[in-house]
């Protein structure tokens, strides 16, 4: 079923008796040709992609609970293209291009929001470290300014100027960053990719990999055994498990990253920032809540939840970057599982079985990557090559010497 | 008989209208008793609401505290304790309470259905952020944060107990009451500001006496008992790991008026009793959302807490327990009867039967039943299950935490002496003796459910945030049909109340269009806050300049009285430059600093390096693993520079380090890295080979250090050093170091070490004569214009002479890389040393550190400038690298940079392009010697 | 969190800096032909099951010492904590064994 | 004698509430001592010649004659010892007869004394350590706003607190912040 204004019209003056289900509930069939494990963002982007791109066919996505349960609705919405090093500059350049046309690409109104993006510095190491970051996103087509105080200062008179341990100097500033609304991308990717067919079968469990001679020829689930021709994971937060039943380790750890949201409050805040002498970044939903964060709890965990401290800190600097926010108050916090890979980067690969493809270790920065990871994820499976844009992300690049680490932390992942 | 002080009056405003209350009055109570009907409005529709609650399930009456400029936004006015001069006032109108604008978004609800903007505002474009998007945050968002500081302080702080008891009611009341008499440390926790739970509410007797009395004489017992802490007003908000629970407690609802507003604590229980009572929820009817419109509960605890009787009240129930308020009407749902309508928009005038008969109401009171307050049961991933005879979710034994037991209305033992009963068998598990059971009544619990009556009309599920049973069975008709879908989908229960009073009944609604049983259909998980808590109060403490600490160098007081800006290098404040009369801007400074320096002398206090005491018999052999050079063969008396990895081959840190005898070693860090090289070395010492004999202690506050480096440092230092000691050439040579003293006997470590490329020397005392120190090596200066320098002068020099520093060493850079590849040692192995071999790491084209100098000389060099082979195009893939360090060299005159370039070693002499839009600020450079200054390095050997 | 200290008792986990899975105590020899795959490895791969999980944490403000933490990163359960220094003595009996198992 | 003037940590601080007050305390000079690996028995004996009494045990301190010595770590003491010797370190080694590794940490602290009723009602807003049950011989090492902190019971109504000494003025602003909400400023 296709949106528009006029439809919502129409169905307001019948009383919404017309509205189909977003997605079919799709039953499993016996085979398909490709299969991806997870409901989440990344795994109905590539879906999506598959069959709208890349014009495959037969392609179910298997969700152990129900779409979009995981990181896609667990995150802080926030979506930007401002990296450092080439190799995801390139990839997350990309999928801004994606995000911005979205919407009229999956007939579904995820809210992108593009009000900016500012990263706040307050040294000249940090701010020179931002200037090489600008020009790297300049030479990939992104956009960014250098911003002095007085410039920040127009845009968020509110900010702390006065009486800050760590003054504001300035800040690096993507205009087309911003917002997306977080469940609608998976459900607009499940819309879209439902209508061309795709089967989207949720409350199925993969239990194991179907796997012979070093070629992957289907899954076991909860729902019986599903054969395919190939097989692409994309089960973020859980890669060390699903992989695990591949006889597969990875190089990575699961870590929470705690999120939290205010009550609602009259707008305030127009875009996305980010503080740099603390752990605490911000931006306000359209329903008016704070939507804010930090750092990840800094222990291995699959508990979707973490603790004191880190929310102390997180408010900590949230007050003092803002000292307004101390009236205030926090409504709501939870937690996700991040797969936090060595560098910092993420993977998207084929595996050393043949038919299993493997995209995961996002750390806490999955949500941006979505259409992109999707896309060329498709890409890979459909061509068996690497998009152009996701080369780098190679699983044997730490055996090669070759880490992806733009904060510079080595192979510490609470680190990144 | 009520619980407000009549002879206490308190004046308070609401919307700038004077009115008075009573000392134990909330806000809610207050306005009630003088006849407010409308007290906000409601998130979408802005209907106008009034008091539903008596508690902190209030959907509707949220109002703002103002005081001392500022507003405190959300606030339930079921929650505000009433003070004399309270300042509240209502939220989300355009307009006034009673007529808001936005107001028409009622007329036009059916066009805001469930999820209604997912399906357009699509086109054009470019409009959502233009138009579309600012019309949805206008009319969204409740309260107003005011857009200042916040005026209030607050506490954070650690209380241990054996118990923590969450919930004063009779079954709290009692347990706290065995376990203080046997001794144990207990906390009983209340959010309510009076202590006794429901029990303030009804009109019930203990041991045949008003229940007040009872409650009295256990308050007066506990009150009395050292190792029992009573907490009223503070509201145990989420449970963590290992018995850590998070509390908030409130001192004053007052704004700006001195001490801490509120308390957060961090509350470690041995074991944690839930005593957290229950929730009454409403039922889903036609226009159910009305001013007047009550929960049975509330319209008791108005009466019997209160006083207040609240005129012309029917009731609607569908359990017993919503008999015992009185109404002049009631309609029990188990007898088939129902309401159709209601009607009154800003404050109830009718309710209209199923039987089409019109009773004039000015209140309804409805009891659906009750909600045991299980949430903190949940945050820790607990589920409740569903009890089907008691008609609510109830804790699940399985999920719940072992460390904590849930009692009374809280499991579903609603009736008092239930609550008794379990307070009882919780002590004597806890292990105390027990008094006998208080007499109190024991009506079982009789409903029948009934959550939603059918019609045309909408009827709230989630008041607050204007979801309707019709919009969960659109969603449900979408294909949204997990419960946290719907909840995603329709915002069922996201708002500021958490669903407290709207999840079970939208779970209801969900089960029925999915004809499926409440069980089946899921339950939703409760996270924590269980109610919401101020930022500020989570952040007590570290405001504005509290933040962080601040580390401040010997030489901070001299340096203040000498024109020193200051910079912040991490913790530390250290000085920048030193600004003297006449110096148009701090270039100025910096520029004389650094030519006064190397032509005379100049002081630098360097305090802030990490030093780390290195003493055992196994030093050397461990000073070998950890750095890329050799030690063990370091003479005693003797520095050398060491290059430190991380296993991962990637350069660490460097430093110097000293040989004070065959076991003691000082080793040197850089600022940034102290913390983390000192843990490291602890990693090295306990985790790999503990078996060395290698002792560590950081001794970085203990010694004031200093830098005396230029042509006259020497004779400087001899004037202070005392007369036995001989630091000519010959005697005390370039690297060496010894113990020796200065100023008449004062204790110092001299170190000949030079970062600016100057004859230098590094001089430590015991930080108390740190002070001291700079003033006399200034004083004794004055004949050679000695100079204090600050960072950015020592910066220049440092680049001048091609150190890498921070800005090199950032994580990402090899031992190769930084043209240190020569110091790593071929003879032994080292932490990095076997990974930074691998082929990623290695070869001709990875980048390397060079200098640059502009060609055209008036040309500026920036920082994070990204390098170009002349004649290529500038684009990602032709990037062969960035500046990292940039410096006016006074020296030289002339700007000169260090940065990595591709195969930068072998293109000296090369003229590339660099290109930083960020500044606009395109030029080209020679690539050079990254030492600009004295290669050969014989003006520090001098 | 709270740790308990074997020897301190209990403490609040924020006193603690963790570091990651306790393999890190097992640094393979450098000498052998393997090396580089093998530091590879304990550099790199980590197990990350859900379930018990040997970890080291150091506390940083307080005694200093490095701990070995027992803990389900399921639930978050700490079962056993001990002396890094007291695990690697007793296990170690090559300081520098090319092995990837612990305990 | 050295003609340089020393300057205590936060220059001699004091202050006066109703019914708490706080101040800097001089303790003459802190050593740290450590284990030799393998030597543990002559350290110990070193330990008990020095200052006449065996070690303290974890979360402990003893008063020895003109000293106080903390656990501070596996194998690691920390000696507060009465009166001005900058050359302590140099003698404890001596008298320990180089059966220990001996550092001179004196300057690197700040020492403070709290007194008055509310001692635990303060600090409980301040540190998590469990006070209450507190044994005599109390000592350890935690961390307060971020800043770390040796707190030693001299009694039910008196603590000592060292705190590194570059961080020490934002740790007492820290303190006061905390006391002032606890006690009234005396009038």
């Amino acid at each position: 079923m296709s949106y528009s204004a006029f439809r919502i019209f129409k169905e307001a003056l019948t009383g919404h008796k017309g509205w189909k289900p977003v997605w079919r509930k799709a039953e499993p069939r016996a085979q398909y040709d490709i299969i991806i494990i997870g409901g989440g963002g990344h795994g109905l982007a590539t879906a999506h992609y598959l069959a709208s791109i890349f014009d495959k066919k037969r392609i179910a996505v298997l969700e152990k609970g129900w779409i979009g349960g995981g990181n896609v609705g667990r995150n802080t919405t926030i979506v930007r293209s401002n990296y450092m090093l080439h190799e995801n500059e390139g990839f997350y350049e990309f999928s801004m291009k994606l995000w911005e046309n979205l919407e009229q690409d999956v007939n579904y109104n995820a809210m992108v929001s593009q009000r900016g993006v500012l990263n706040l510095y307050h040294s000249d190491g940090q701010r020179d470290a931002y200037v090489r970051r600008g020009n790297a996103m300049a030479l990939h087509g992104a956009d960014a300014k250098l911003l002095d105080t007085e410039a920040v200062r127009r845009l968020y008179p509110f900010l702390n100027f006065d009486d800050a341990r760590f003054p504001i100097q300035g800040g690096l500033l993507q205009p087309r960053g911003g917002t997306v609304r977080h469940d609608a991308v998976a459900w607009g990717y499940a819309h879209a990719a439902d209508k061309r067919g795709v089967d989207i079968i949720e409350n199925c469990e993969v239990t194991g990999f179907d796997i012979q001679n070093g070629q992957c020829r289907g899954v076991m689930t909860s729902r019986g055994p599903i054969k395919a021709k190939k097989v692409g994971v994309a089960v973020a937060g859980n890669s060390s498990r699903v992989m695990a039943m591949a006889y597969m380790r990875l190089p990575m750890e699961s870590h929470v990253l705690q999120a939290f949201v205010s009550e609602g409050l009259k707008p305030l805040l127009d875009g996305v920032i980010t503080y740099g002498a603390g752990h605490f970044y911000v931006s306000q939903s359209d329903k008016g809540g704070l939507v804010f964060g930090g750092d990840i709890e800094g222990y291995n965990s699959y508990a979707q939840r973490g603790n004191m401290p880190v929310v102390e800190d997180v408010c900590e600097g949230g007050v003092s970057l803002m000292p307004m926010i101390g009236k205030a108050r926090l409504l709501r916090m939870w937690g996700g599982i991040m797969d936090m890979s060595m560098d910092g980067s993420p993977i998207i690969d084929r595996t050393h079985i043949d038919g299993l493809y493997f995209n995961g270790g996002w750390c806490y920065g999955g949500f941006k990557a979505t259409p992109a990871s999707g896309y060329s994820f498709a890409h890979l499976l459909a061509t068996d090559t690497p998009h152009v844009t996701a080369k780098a992300y190679r699983l044997d690049r730490f055996s090669r010497g070759l880490m992806i680490d733009e904060k510079g932390q080595g192979a510490q992942p609470n680190l990144h | 008989m009520s619980l407000v002080d009549k002879n206490v009056p308190l004046n308070f405003t609401f919307d700038g209208k004077a009115y008075s209350g009573f000392e134990g009055d909330t806000l809610a109570s207050a306005l009630l008793r003088d006849g407010v009907k409308v007290v906000g409005r409601s998130f979408k529709y802005h209907r106008p609401r009034g008091i539903m609650g008596a508690g902190s399930e209030e959907p509707n009456a949220l109002v703002e505290i103002h005081g001392r400029g500022v507003c405190e936004p959300n606030r339930r006015a079921t929650t505000i304790k009433l003070f004399d001069g309270l300042k509240a006032k209502s939220q989300n109108h355009m307009g006034s309470r009673n007529f808001d604008l936005l107001a028409v978004n009622d007329f036009i609800h059916p066009f805001l259905a469930a999820g209604f903007y997912y399906k357009t505002f699509m086109w054009p474009e470019a409009f959502w952020e233009k138009l579309y998007e600012p019309v949805i945050r206008r009319a969204a968002g409740l309260g107003t944060l005011t857009r200042r500081a916040d005026p209030d302080s607050y506490d954070k702080g650690f209380l241990h107990c054996d118990v923590l008891i969450v919930g004063a009611g009779p079954s709290g009341l009692l347990t706290a009451l065995s376990l203080g008499r046997a001794g144990q440390r207990v906390i009983l926790a209340d959010d309510d500001f009076r202590m006794g739970g429901r029990l303030l509410s009804e009109s019930f007797t203990v041991n045949d006496a008003l229940a007040s009395e009872w409650i009295g004489e256990v308050l007066e017992e506990l009150s009395e008992m050292p190792e029992v802490r009573l907490m009223p007003r503070t509201s145990v908000f989420g449970v963590f790991d290992h018995g850590i629970y998070g509390a908030l407690e409130t001192r004053t609802d007052a704004i700006g008026v001195g001490g801490a507003r509120q308390t957060l604590w961090r509350i470690y229980a041995g074991h944690t009793v839930l005593a957290a009572g229950a929730t009454e929820r409403p039922i889903a009817f036609a226009n159910n959302d009305r001013p007047g419109i009550m929960l049975a509960s509330a319209v008791r605890s108005y009466k019997n807490r209160f006083g207040i009787d609240l005129e012309n009240t029917v009731l609607i129930t569908n359990n017993d327990d919503g008999l015992r308020t009185d109404a002049a009407h009631i309609i029990d749902t188990r007898g088939g009867g129902y309401i159709a309508n209601t009607a009154g928009r800003k404050g109830l005038r009718s309710v209209t039967l199923h039987t089409g008969e019109k009773l004039t109401a000015n209140h309804l009171a409805v009891a659906g039943g009750w909600n045991p307050n299980v949430h903190l049961t949940c945050h820790k991933r607990g589920r409740p299950v569903w009890d089907k005879a008691l008609a609510c979710f109830v804790p699940d034994a399985a999920t719940l935490p072992a460390d904590m037991s849930v009692i009374g209305a809280a499991a579903g033992h609603f009736s008092t002496h239930s609550a008794f009963a379990d307070a009882n068998a919780v002590a004597k598990k806890l292990g105390a003796k027990t008094p006998a059971l208080p007499k109190a009544e024991d009506a079982p619990i009789q409903i029948t459910p009934l959550w939603h009556i059918k019609g045309a009309k909408r009827a709230w599920v989630d008041f607050q945030n204007d979801v309707t049973a019709k919009d969960i069975t659109l969603a449900h008709q979408e294909g949204f049909s997990s419960v946290e879908h719907v909840k995603r989908y329709t915002t069922l229960g996201m708002a500021t109340d958490q669903g407290r009073t709207s999840n079970v009944v939208g779970l209801a609604v969900l089960a029925d269009a999915t004809q499926q049983t409440i069980p089946q259909t899921g339950t939703t998980i409760f996270r924590p806050p269980y109610s919401p808590v101020p930022i500020g109060a989570l952040a007590a403490g570290h405001a504005g300049q509290h933040f962080k600490p601040t580390r401040l160098t010997p030489s901070h007081s001299y340096a203040l009285e000498n024109g020193a800006a200051f910079v912040e290098a991490g913790y530390w404040k250290r000085a920048q430059w030193f600004a003297r009369t006449g110096e148009k801007g701090w270039r100025d400074s910096v520029d004389r600093e650094v030519i006064m320096t190397r032509n005379s002398v100049g002081i630098c206090d360097v305090t802030t390096l990490g030093k780390i005491d290195v003493q055992g018999r196994d030093a050397g052999k461990f000073l070998n693993k950890v750095y890329v050079n050799t030690f063990s063969t370091l003479k005693v008396g003797k520095c050398r520079y060491g290059l430190m990895l991380r296993e991962d081959g990637i350069a660490m840190d460097d430093g110097t380090t000293a040989r004070l005898s065959e076991t003691h070693f000082v080793m040197t860090t850089t600022t940034a890295k102290a913390g983390p090289v000192f843990r490291h070395l602890e990693f090295v010492r306990q985790c790999l080979y503990p078996d060395m004999d290698v002792h560590l202690i950081s001794t970085t506050d203990q010694w004031a250090q200093f830098s005396i480096a230029g042509p006259n440092a020497r004779k400087l230092l001899e004037k202070i050093i005392d007369p036995e000691f001989d630091i000519s050439n010959e005697a005390f040579p370039y690297m060496a170091c010894a113990e020796m003293k200065v100023c008449s006997g004062t204790r110092a470590r001299i170190f000949r070490l030079s970062f600016s490329g100057e004859l230098a020397y590094e001089i430590s005392v015991p930080a108390r004569y740190g002070d001291a120190l700079v003033s006399e090596l200034m004083a004794q200066g004055e004949e050679f214009d000695a100079v204090m320098y600050g960072t950015e002068a020592l910066g220049v020099m440092r680049i001048e002479k091609g150190h890498a520093a921070g800005n090199e060493l950032n994580g990402t850079t090899t031992a190769l890389a930084l043209g240190l590849g020569g110091f790593v040692s071929k003879k032994k192995d080292c932490i990095g040393k076997v990974l930074s071999k691998r082929e990623g790491m290695i070869g001709q084209d990875k980048l390397s550190m060079v200098g640059f100098m502009p060609v055209n000389e008036t040309d500026k060099i920036t920082n994070g400038a990204h390098f170009f082979t002349k004649g290529e195009t500038h684009n990602a893939q032709n990037d062969q690298g960035y500046m990292s360090s940039v410096a006016w060299s006074p020296s030289l005159n002339s700007y000169i940079g260090l940065g990595f370039l591709k195969n930068g070693t072998n293109r000296k002499g090369e003229v590339i392009e660099a290109v930083d839009y960020m500044r606009d600020n395109h030029v080209n450079l020679q690539v050079v010697n990254p030492h600009f200054i004295d290669p050969e390095g014989a003006r520090l050997r001098v | 969190m709270i740790i308990n200290h074997p020897l301190l008792g209990p403490r609040d986990a924020s006193e603690f800096t963790y570091l990651g899975d306790a393999a890190l105590m097992l640094r393979p020899n450098p000498k052998s032909d393997t090396a580089a795959d093998s530091f590879y490895s304990y550099q790199y791969i980590r197990e990350n099951t859900a379930g018990q999980h040997r970890e080291l944490w150091y506390h940083e403000q307080g005694d200093r010492s490095w701990l070995v933490v027992t803990r389900n990163i399921s639930t978050h359960e700490i079962t056993k904590v001990e002396l890094a220094r007291d695990v690697k003595r007793a296990k170690a009996i090559n300081n520098e064994a090319a092995t990837h198992e612990l305990g | 004698m050295s003609n340089l003037k020393p300057t205590l940590p936060l220059g001699s601080y004091a202050k006066q509430w109703t019914s708490l007050s706080l101040q800097e305390r001089y303790v003459g000079e802190i050593v740290s001592i450590a284990t030799p690996q393998g030597r543990e028995k002559d350290f110990s004996s070193g330990f008990k010649t020095t200052f006449g009494k065996p070690p303290p045990k974890p979360n402990c301190y003893v008063e020895a004659q003109n000293a106080q010595i903390i656990w501070s770590g596996v194998g690691q003491y920390l000696a507060l010892i009465d009166g001005e010797n900058v050359r302590a370190d140099i003698d404890i080694a001596r008298a320990f007869k180089g059966r220990a590794y001996t550092t001179l940490q004196s300057d690197g602290w700040a020492s403070l004394v709290m007194s008055g009723d509310k001692c635990l009602d303060v600090l409980e807003r301040f540190i998590a350590l469990d006070l209450r049950p507190a044994k005599a011989d109390f000592a350890a090492r935690t961390v307060a706003h971020h800043i770390a902190v040796i707190v030693i019971k001299l009694s039910e109504t008196e603590f000592q607190l060292l705190t590194p000494r570059s961080s020490a003025h934002s740790f007492v602003s820290a303190l006061e912040h905390v006391v002032e909400h606890v006690v009234q400023p005396q009038s």
